[in-house]
């Protein structure tokens, strides 16, 4: 016996344009986490419309970032990031970030170094509602002497191996203004499925007060409601929803497009100097005015090249009953 | 969270007639207890719907008034559509096909703890004036005890949702002046308990009974009848209530079930498993 | 181009017989942590082993227990259990589980009584390798007096709200020995794919010294592997396999067979007394030598009408690139 | 955990003849530490991978004599069977596709910490006597300073597996005797600083460079020189060290790359992004 159907899928769409979510989902001072995913799905398509709308005193929080947290910073974007690292994941240093921090060009950011897992944590503890995490990493080291909101304490618990006090670190929780979250596909509600590496994209959900989706496309609800385990973010807590192909270029999107390696190397030649910087800024971000022109800017050939070369489908799965 | 009994066993045989509609509509106490728990949630809230009677409570929201609340089921799930079929726990396929999300139970804890849960729902063995509640331990007259089932997840939503509503049955030896065991906490023992000891937010709202419906809005904190089953008399109610019961002026009626709820009701339930 | 096939994939099966298993990992005196799944694949042919092997002192440990506990209480294999709830998920009250408490009968057992957020807390602290998490729950209860692996302690960040140290409830790390999980497929290496609601089920594999997969069936690697994100437990954390059809019977177990509503009334009023319970375990655990013989008492008519009716699959994703 | 800066920039011109083998077999520099590095890998060990130059490690372990050594990778993957084709970053679609479980961070950053780790692979900007590590400042001759990428994970591996091995490039600079910021620990200032901060269990095993292989297993807890490259004078190796190099003797000459492992690097990278 099925007692009725969806009652509420096909109204309340959260869909827009990324001009749109950006402008209602952050102003001049906003946190916002991004790069939850790790080396893949990193939203490149929402950090280029933070800086086409020339959003200012952003804190940038990630465990790592890639360039995407390097363009924000070139672009004069960034008052401060809270970060376990920042550079090129394929190259190693990325130049603007070193040129804000040693030459305060364009602007002098200022780093709170944490490390992935004191990241993680301080997103869990957010996403759990605690004031902070206890962790065992850390102790002994200059991060946590940095760091304010890292502390040592001491386990309430008697130790079972000696009955001093134990020695722990906490990391306190860190809750974002906005979670930016590349999915492979969301309904219009935001519900999102996501796969491979899943890096600190469910917490980061859970711990910011706002979330965009931004997915490579956008399916039904049933798609979604088809196989619950794999959704990632539900879609109750979503505010906006985006849908851009080839928003997370040059990074992966497992099953959707590959890593642009040459982007990467391309990308750590040119922006040697902020005037390099600036001319790539131009090119890629500046003289495109959405994804689509992105697309277009790439060119069919090396969409084509990065699209999947032979597809590899999970197995079967049957939820019936 | 789980009742720790059917809190409906005792009313299988009595029913009503509804008279507020040109229809004469017989319903049981168990469907009244259902639709009075279906009505405290609104739309878009996310709830928390526990075991037992609240399962159905809440495909009945789903489906009438609340099109967009989102159920929480804390081995995991969460959704945003109605199961399709009668539950009997929150682990039934029927509730598993068509979920929004299926996950571990740290999610949909963590995110009651965050504060993201806006109405949950309790059972127990006993429930005392100020709300709180105990799945624990019961004393018998005789001075033997009883041992129920245990809090499951009710001293969890008790301490983090951001309002409860507790289904109970109306006896005497159910709703003491004071819980002899403290398994979920209501409002201790009154005006601040909560914060007192580190309670940030919560607490009780409602304590829907066979009997009535009490509302925990008094400056004290403590329980307050709302309104009163039909065909209760106020003095059998307070024979039965551990406590001295004060009354909201006028004292209602229990709004009983209309017949688009009862339908629904008895298309999902057809062999009154829960509502007979 | 393609290195090598999988090295390791063909060797090592810790595939073995639910007395095999049982023997090899349990002892008297063993901590285990069973129907982590909740509601859903409780491994009920496991408990009816220990039963038969007759294992004495055994703490059980899990948020709720369904009737499982209840069993093993009757059975008299219990010294102590450790759950927010005791009892029959349908029906309510467990005898089993109240005639032990109330009266000693077959034997007295220690109930250390948590909440279920308490016990996911406590296992995941364990998975974690943290002595502790800090809670909001619990606070101002006779649970939290009464367990004394949990406490009320202060936060050592300050709060955003007040000046004042923030009160908390913190839960001890539970470490079991052994794990006993059942999931849908697994391969010969102890790798499991699971769906539906997940419960406590990954944290109680990696808070366990040890850990026992039971399947409703034995796939190849390849088909674990073809869904990385459909890994609840990966094959490392395992000390053996048991293949066993309708293992978690009358729980169900998604997309292979449902519940036996039936059973559980049945029990329910079958075990109001010991004497009952003795008659009942006679049939359904003494009187069949394992999973095979319970399938045989159950019925062809009866499992045919737990199988699933209508199958439901899963949307296609593609792993490619 | 991410190497600060390419570890194999300044090598890429200087090739080397293998004379273990009747044949005669060029190798470069990033090769023989790719080889040694995955020869700290035995068979049945979980390892923290890491990035760059250990993502090719461990397939090379993998395939030729750890095949059940367990690859977890910070960004939530663990493997069982190697990818099937050269990795630039862990989140490469190569490293997911086949991965034995693709989850949280937590997941294996948790395992890590709870101690389910054997082996964990950094780099850094710095290396001290101690194994201590900065990837966070380094100090320039001039007075000025280089910001690095950071920890990455790489301390939180420094902090949790049960032993660690470094790959750095050797020079003066990256060798000091003590780092200007401990951004990951090794053994502190010595023998029982770990215990005494806080960290019960793990430190460093041994460190890989582009002139030799030091192991950390001397009272003091400090780096021993265990070998030396093909080529490379004692001399030379003490110049470019920070601090007073003790020898493990009989020194040894470092095991150049097998024809099987060459030829392995070579078909996973042959176009030697890693290896030139």
């Amino acid at each position: 016996m099925t007692i009725t159907s969806n009652p509420s899928s096909s109204t309340n769409s959260i869909l827009m344009s990324m001009s749109e979510a950006i402008a209602k989902l952050t102003c001049d001072g906003s946190s916002i986490v991004m790069g939850s995913g790790m080396e893949q799905n990193i939203p490149f398509s929402a950090g280029h419309e933070l800086i086409r709308q020339r959003r200012r005193e952003l804190t940038l929080i990630g465990p790592i970032s890639d360039i995407l947290f390097d363009q924000l910073i070139g672009a004069g974007c960034v008052k401060k990031v809270c970060a376990a690292w920042v550079g090129n994941v394929m190259m190693g240093s990325a130049y603007n970030f070193r040129r804000s921090v040693e030459q305060g060009v364009p602007n002098k950011i200022e780093v709170v170094d944490y490390s992935n897992f004191a990241m993680a944590c301080a997103l869990h503890a957010a996403a759990l509602g605690i004031p902070y995490m206890p962790m065992r990493s850390l102790l002994g080291t200059d991060i946590l002497k940095n760091n304010p909101n890292l502390i040592e304490i001491e386990s309430p618990f008697e130790s079972h191996e000696s009955q001093a006090p134990e020695k722990l670190s906490a990391v306190r929780a860190l809750h974002p203004d906005l979670a930016i979250i590349h999915a492979q596909r969301a309904d219009v509600h935001g519900s999102a499925h996501i796969w491979g590496g899943l890096g600190v994209v469910a917490d980061s959900a859970k711990a910011a007060k706002r979330t965009l989706i931004v997915a490579d496309e956008i399916v039904e609800t049933s798609v979604i409601e088809s196989d619950p385990n794999r959704t990632v973010v539900p879609g109750f807590l979503v505010d906006a929803v985006v849908c851009e192909p080839y928003a997370a270029h040059p990074s992966p999107s497992q099953g959707k497009y590959n890593r642009d390696h040459q982007h990467y190397t391309e990308y750590h030649a040119e922006t040697k100097t902020h005037d390099g910087f600036l001319d790539w800024k131009k090119r890629w971000i500046l003289d495109v005015p959405d994804r689509a022109g992105y697309r277009r800017l790439l060119g069919d050939a090396r969409l084509l090249d990065l699209s999947v070369g032979e597809s590899a489908y999970a197995a079967e799965t049957d939820f019936g009953y | 969270m789980f009742l720790a009994a059917k809190a409906h066993q005792s009313c299988s045989s009595v029913c009503h007639k509804n008279v507020t509609t040109e229809l004469t509509t017989e319903y049981t106490l168990a469907e009244l207890m259902v639709v009075s728990a279906a009505r405290e949630i609104k739309d878009h809230e996310v709830v928390y719907v526990g075991m037992r009677l609240p399962l159905l409570a809440f495909l009945i929201a789903k489906n009438l008034h609340a099109p967009n609340a989102v159920g929480f089921y804390e081995n995991g799930l969460i959704r945003e559509t109605p199961a399709s079929e009668l539950l009997f726990t929150m682990g039934d396929p029927p509730n598993i096909l068509g979920a929004t999300q299926a996950g571990d139970m740290l999610n949909v804890m963590g995110m009651l703890q965050s504060g993201r849960v806006d109405i949950g729902f309790l059972g127990a063995g006993e429930v005392d004036k100020f709300g709180n509640l105990n799945s624990t331990f019961v004393s018998k007259g005789d001075g033997s005890s009883v041992r129920l089932p245990g809090s499951g997840g009710a001293s969890d939503i008790a301490s983090l949702a951001k309002r409860t509503v507790m289904l109970v049955e109306h006896s005497k030896r159910r709703l003491p002046e004071r819980v002899s065991y403290l398994t979920s906490p209501g409002n201790g023992d009154g005006k601040g308990w909560r914060k007192s000891v580190g309670l940030h937010r919560g607490g009780p709202s409602c304590l829907i009974t066979t009997m009535g419906v009490f509302r925990f809005d008094s400056d004290d904190c403590s329980a307050r009848l709302e309104s009163i089953h039909p065909e209760v008399a106020s003095k059998q109610l307070q024979d039965e209530t551990g406590w001295q019961v004060e009354i909201t002026e006028p004292l209602q009626s229990t709004t009983v079930p209309s017949q688009d709820e009862l339908a629904l009701i008895r298309k999902i339930d057809p062999k009154r498993f829960w509502t007979a």
